[in-house]
């Protein structure tokens, strides 16, 4: 169990901090610069969340589906985004549909409870799915599926590399910026690590000891681990001081906008504006 | 129990990748010396994992003592436990290996699981550094040893199971030169002792006739590209160039640059006319 | 405990980048004073870390499994305003590239997961371990302790956001805009989960760890020690005293500024309807008040005295939240107590 | 220019550690190869970290371009950054030493620090990494590239600034033979176009002969034993005994054992009464 979820996320690491040659970013949504997708898709995620009606929120989710469509995105990574994700949310905005959560006038009922308390909390006579219920459940879900949907599509059509550039382009701070991009470069050496750590203990390991045991060795692999990215930080700093560092952080500067960033960003924010217009 | 591994048409790729091994097929027989040749990159250490029951093929099928190696199979007792014993894995990087926090600790990991008794286990440790004349580290945390050290630990954690398949990924990569010598004369003995199969990944065209009687050559395609005996593999420059292992190297004696194809296990001598005689 | 986007509404998510700012410059400009050459790569790997903390499956009695946050591990380790900075690019990096937890809840899932889980953490931590040495017994349990402290401190004020989402933002029909649940379930439920399986996880994790570094590598446990705020000055337990008194005065007021806002707000006619709501949901959140059932929509028991309601509520918060830290702080004293007679017996012994 | 590093009984110890490097006096000409050859855990990466002024000496004096290396004058201007652009470090672990999100950005960063021309430094990386034959490599994030690769990347980030000393911490380490060979050639290349100074680190022998003129050897007590020209600390068994560099070997041919000092880099062929030559 312990192993494939491990190993599992890696294989997920792994795909997500490819190296940029994948097909998703190779088309026209891959091509616009990364600030002016931040800009953009982060305008209209923020317009998100202040609709209140189904219809542009139902828009807005779409319009993310289209765009990831359209942009020449590659699907299948996409589509465990949009999919499970929303899936999920779903799942946690069924109860709100209850009467038990929102009350309101009963649409179907399910089941009786039979009333009476139950701790401190009253429980109804009827379990029944309500109008109010499904229409709080339906917004709430349909919201977190849209903004996840908006996210995604910005991380699958951006290069890590560059998501983070165009931060620095936004103005976040560069030290900050850096350090992000260097966990990510990390990120991928500790992932293998852990693993290796995990499959050295695999490879000895004969059957069940108890979780104490169990325990004390995933302990005792995070702290190897620690120690590792203590060692690695050591080198990386003494690296970086050979080659002239002296705790300013420097990073290259970005490059011009070109006409269809701009024409990016303005179609982005004219989407928001229309869509808090609508409400 | 003749065939210890038995691969066929065997495909493996980490997830999201081209394949690291392609339709991998061959034998391995009980107390043969095997060597996996390759360049870096060519899945050398990915076919020592599959061996191990630790990756499993994605095509094909892989069997070791008869039995197939499925995720089930490798945790199921009795065959699971069994397996685990039987075969023991020298990582590439002991430092990935080492994972408790002293000697002691580490040897006596394998040992626990198989609840033998608590005396049982410390007399089998003292015996397990003793053989490999490390009994002074018993109790220093394993972080703070010596490469050559590290090494000898993780493969006193292995032997102390007795386990009758040693497959060991680059076993001198990083050692000096007499450390890697103490080492190869160790997997000498536990092979001359009997019975001992003996699979090795490396690199090191030098290494191989020390711990091989047989290669099995991976090119960089993923693909077996040769399996033969050591010396005629090594005889095999043509071979040997087409996997990318060694290429047409260029030499400079003071002024002159010249070239030939070149193998760093063979010294040659040769004369230029203003010049010395060259090792190289 | 990542909150995701569309889950918090545009009053708390930017109550919290309001909160947020301030911290993170004073972390950044902690961090660079005490660290300089280092900063950047110590941090970058501190982070990754973290990330990868998340990803062991820790086994739990009852042959469930599950990962901890280790916000509190990194903050024995490397000092708490450097696990501020390390939690929040391993956040912001989950956010961006793995959609793990929103973007607009971003400054919120640090409020929770960078700051007040480090800090109450770490101060239990420091407060339990005292100046026992690096490999004594007491460090480790310390460091269980402050791990359960600190992902339910943590756990309890992301509940709390969930919670007060369908009082402060709903439509005309009185119907929530963000999360539908009420503090009344919120609470409850986030608080049981943690309570009883991830801080059991979290404590586990933060215990054993420090244990197997206490035992092969001593030396480590210490740099947390030297890169944190210096020890001297003022006792520690008044510094714990202070900041958790701050904690729970100031999340009130992270209540107050957006109901300000929001009365101003085009598209929310919140004003009493909201706070009479949030005054019946405050207190079921302690688990106190049976008959909160009957309103959860005040179009259906509107009440009176909205003007009071505010002050009101916030002093229920207060209240609660004082009682929540005696309570821990009471379990800490005992603890420590314990654990100092067992070393001193061990010593007379 | 003439002496580039100038070694006065220099000491260091890492805290709370014996030393780890014991009274080196030494020196080093410009355009020279050197070799720092010795057993693991000798001291070599200490001593090259002290040459590039991240560690100082506890006891000693260490000299650069004839100033002395002190935690404060590599930090103030102008030596400190004139002796980081001159000398350049390539570290044991190519991990390590690459750490930003994208081979460009990794070769930008020490211009970047030098505070040079954007244009200008964006040309640079393109010269320099056609100059190594990876230009392909250039949006790729360094995490990703083959072993190989991460050495000629690391490599690139080094020349860039066109150094006069290259500090090389086993650059063949872990490389396959040809990957290797690759890098001894260009690194002959770029000392055969004038002026280069190379210090490598290395306790492989059969590497000596390509990448150095002289050899200083760091024996066990983290002392120099000796400071040779190549050939001849090749040539002396004794000598690379007594450092634990080689050892008495024992071979097994066939039932046979029978042992001699041994040394990787020579082949000695010899027969035995029922068996066939050998190579080792
Ligand atoms: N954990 C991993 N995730 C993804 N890809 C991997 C992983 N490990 C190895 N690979 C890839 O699989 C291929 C084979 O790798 P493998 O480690 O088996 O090579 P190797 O022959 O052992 O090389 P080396 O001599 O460098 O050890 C390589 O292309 C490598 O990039
Ligand atoms: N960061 C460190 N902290 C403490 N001790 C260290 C550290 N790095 C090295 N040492 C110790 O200093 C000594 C010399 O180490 P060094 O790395 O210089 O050896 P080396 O000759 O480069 O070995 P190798 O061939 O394995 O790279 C060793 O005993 C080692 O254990
Ligand atoms: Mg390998
Ligand atoms: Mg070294």
């Amino acid at each position: 169990m312990v192993r494939r979820g491990l190993g599992g996320l890696v294989g997920i690491a792994t795909v997500l901090l490819d190296d940029g040659l994948a097909a998703g970013r190779q088309g026209w949504l891959g091509r616009v610069d990364a600030r002016a997708k931040l800009l953009g898709l982060l305008s209209v995620l923020v317009a998100t969340t202040f609709l209140r009606n189904l219809g542009p929120l139902a828009l807005c989710l779409g319009a993310a589906w289209a765009l990831a469509w359209f942009g020449g995105l590659d699907m299948r990574r996409v589509a465990l985004a949009l999919l499970a994700v929303p899936a999920f949310t779903l799942a946690l905005a069924a109860p709100a549909a209850f009467n038990v959560v929102t009350a309101g006038t009963p649409l179907v009922v399910l089941c009786h409870l039979g009333g009476g308390h139950w701790g401190p909390w009253r429980v109804p006579e009827f379990l029944t799915v309500t109008d109010r219920g499904l229409f709080v459940a339906a917004r709430f879900a349909l919201r977190s599926a849209a903004c996840v949907s908006l996210a995604s599509v910005l991380a699958a059509a951006t290069r890590p590399q560059d998501l983070f550039k165009g931060l620095r382009g936004l103005g976040v701070p560069a030290a900050f910026v850096m350090v992000a991009a260097m966990m990510t470069r990390y990120l991928d050496l500790l992932l293998r690590s852990a693993e290796e750590i995990h499959l050295a203990k695999l490879s000895r390991s004969l059957g069940g000891v108890g979780v104490a045991r169990e325990q004390a060795w995933a302990a005792a692999g995070m702290g190897e681990l620690y120690r590792r990215s203590r060692t690695v930080a050591e080198s990386v700093a003494e690296a970086m001081v050979s080659r002239g560092y002296t705790g300013e952080v420097h990073t290259l500067r970005q490059g011009r906008w070109s006409w269809q960033d701009g024409t990016f960003v303005a179609g982005c924010l004219a989407f928001g504006a229309a869509l808090l217009a609508l409400g | 129990m003749d065939k210890v591994f038995d691969f066929r048409g065997v495909s493996f790729a980490y997830p999201g990748r081209e394949p690291s091994l392609r339709e991998a097929t061959f034998e391995v027989a009980g107390g043969e010396r095997l060597a996996i040749l390759g360049a870096n990159g060519s899945g050398k250490s990915t076919l020592l994992h599959l061996m191990d029951g630790l990756y499993f093929a994605q095509s094909g099928e892989v069997r070791a003592f008869g039995q197939r190696l499925t995720p089930e199979s490798v945790e199921r007792p009795p065959f699971g436990p069994l397996f685990r014993r039987r075969a023991g894995f020298l990582f590439q990087n002991s430092d990935a290996q080492l994972f408790c926090p002293s000697v002691e600790e580490e040897l006596a990991f394998g040992p626990l699981q198989m609840g033998w008794k608590e005396e049982e286990i410390l007399r089998r440790v003292g015996d397990t550094l003793g053989l490999l004349g490390i009994a002074h580290l018993r109790d220093r945390p394993p972080h703070g040893l010596s490469s050559g050290e590290k090494k000898k630990v993780a493969l006193a954690s292995l032997l102390i199971l007795s386990p009758v398949v040693l497959l060991l990924d680059e076993p001198t990569a990083g050692l000096d030169p007499r450390s890697q010598g103490i080492l190869l004369e160790l997997l000498d003995d536990l092979h001359g002792m009997g019975g001992l199969t003996l699979v090795t990944a490396t690199h090191d065209l030098e290494l191989l006739p020390h711990i091989s009687d047989r290669v099995l050559v991976l090119g960089e395609d993923h693909r077996i590209a040769a399996d033969l005996p050591t010396e005629r593999a090594l005889g095999d420059t043509g071979l040997l160039l087409s996997v990318n292992l060694i290429h047409a190297h260029r030499h400079r004696h003071g002024a002159m640059v010249h070239s030939h194809p070149h193998q760093h296990t063979r010294t040659h001598d040769h004369a230029h006319g203003e010049g010395k005689d060259h090792l190289h | 405990m990542h909150i995701p986007d569309g889950y918090l509404g545009p009053q708390t998510y930017i109550t919290a980048f309001g909160v947020m700012a301030p911290v993170w410059a004073w972390a950044s400009h902690k961090v660079r004073t005490t660290l300089r050459l280092r900063q950047v790569p110590l941090m970058a790997l501190g982070a990754a870390f973290t990330f990868v903390i998340m990803m062991f499956n820790v086994p739990v009695p009852g042959g469930t499994t599950g990962h901890a946050v280790g916000a509190v591990l990194v903050a024995i380790l490397l000092g708490p305003w450097a696990a501020v900075v390390a939690v929040s690019v391993a956040l912001a990096v989950q956010t961006l590239l793995f959609g793990d937890g929103g973007v607009t809840a971003f400054g919120a899932n640090c409020l929770n997961m960078a700051v007040i889980m480090p800090f109450t953490g770490w101060w239990t931590y420091r407060l339990m371990a005292g100046r026992s040495p690096a490999a004594s017994k007491r460090r480790w349990v310390a460091a269980a302790l402050g791990g359960y402290v600190g992902l339910n401190a943590a756990a309890l004020s992301a509940a709390f956001m969930f919670g007060i989402q369908p009082a402060l933002a709903h439509d005309a029909a009185g119907r929530a805009l963000y999360c539908p649940f009420g503090l009344h379930i919120a609470l409850p439920a986030m608080a049981i989960e943690h309570l009883l399986l991830f801080g059991v996880v979290e404590a586990v994790v933060t215990g054993l760890v420090v244990a197997y570094l206490s035992k092969s590598e001593p030396a480590l446990l210490e740099c947390g020690v030297a890169l944190s705020p210096a020890l001297g000055g003022r006792p520690l337990w008044k510094k714990l005293a202070l900041g958790v008194a701050a904690l729970v005065l100031l999340t009130p007021l992270g209540l107050m500024i957006p109901a300000k806002l929001g009365a101003g707000d085009a598209w929310g006619e919140w004003g009493g309807d909201r706070l009479t709501e949030l005054a019946g949901y405050l207190p079921a959140g302690f688990g106190k008040v049976a008959a909160l059932w009957h309103a959860p929509m005040p179009d259906y028991a509107p009440r009176g005295a909205e003007e009071a309601a505010l002050p009101v509520l916030s002093g229920w918060y207060i209240l609660s939240g004082a009682l929540g830290v005696l309570a821990v702080a009471g379990l800490v004293w005992m603890a420590r107590r314990w654990l100092s007679r067992k070393e001193t017996d061990g010593i007379a012994s």
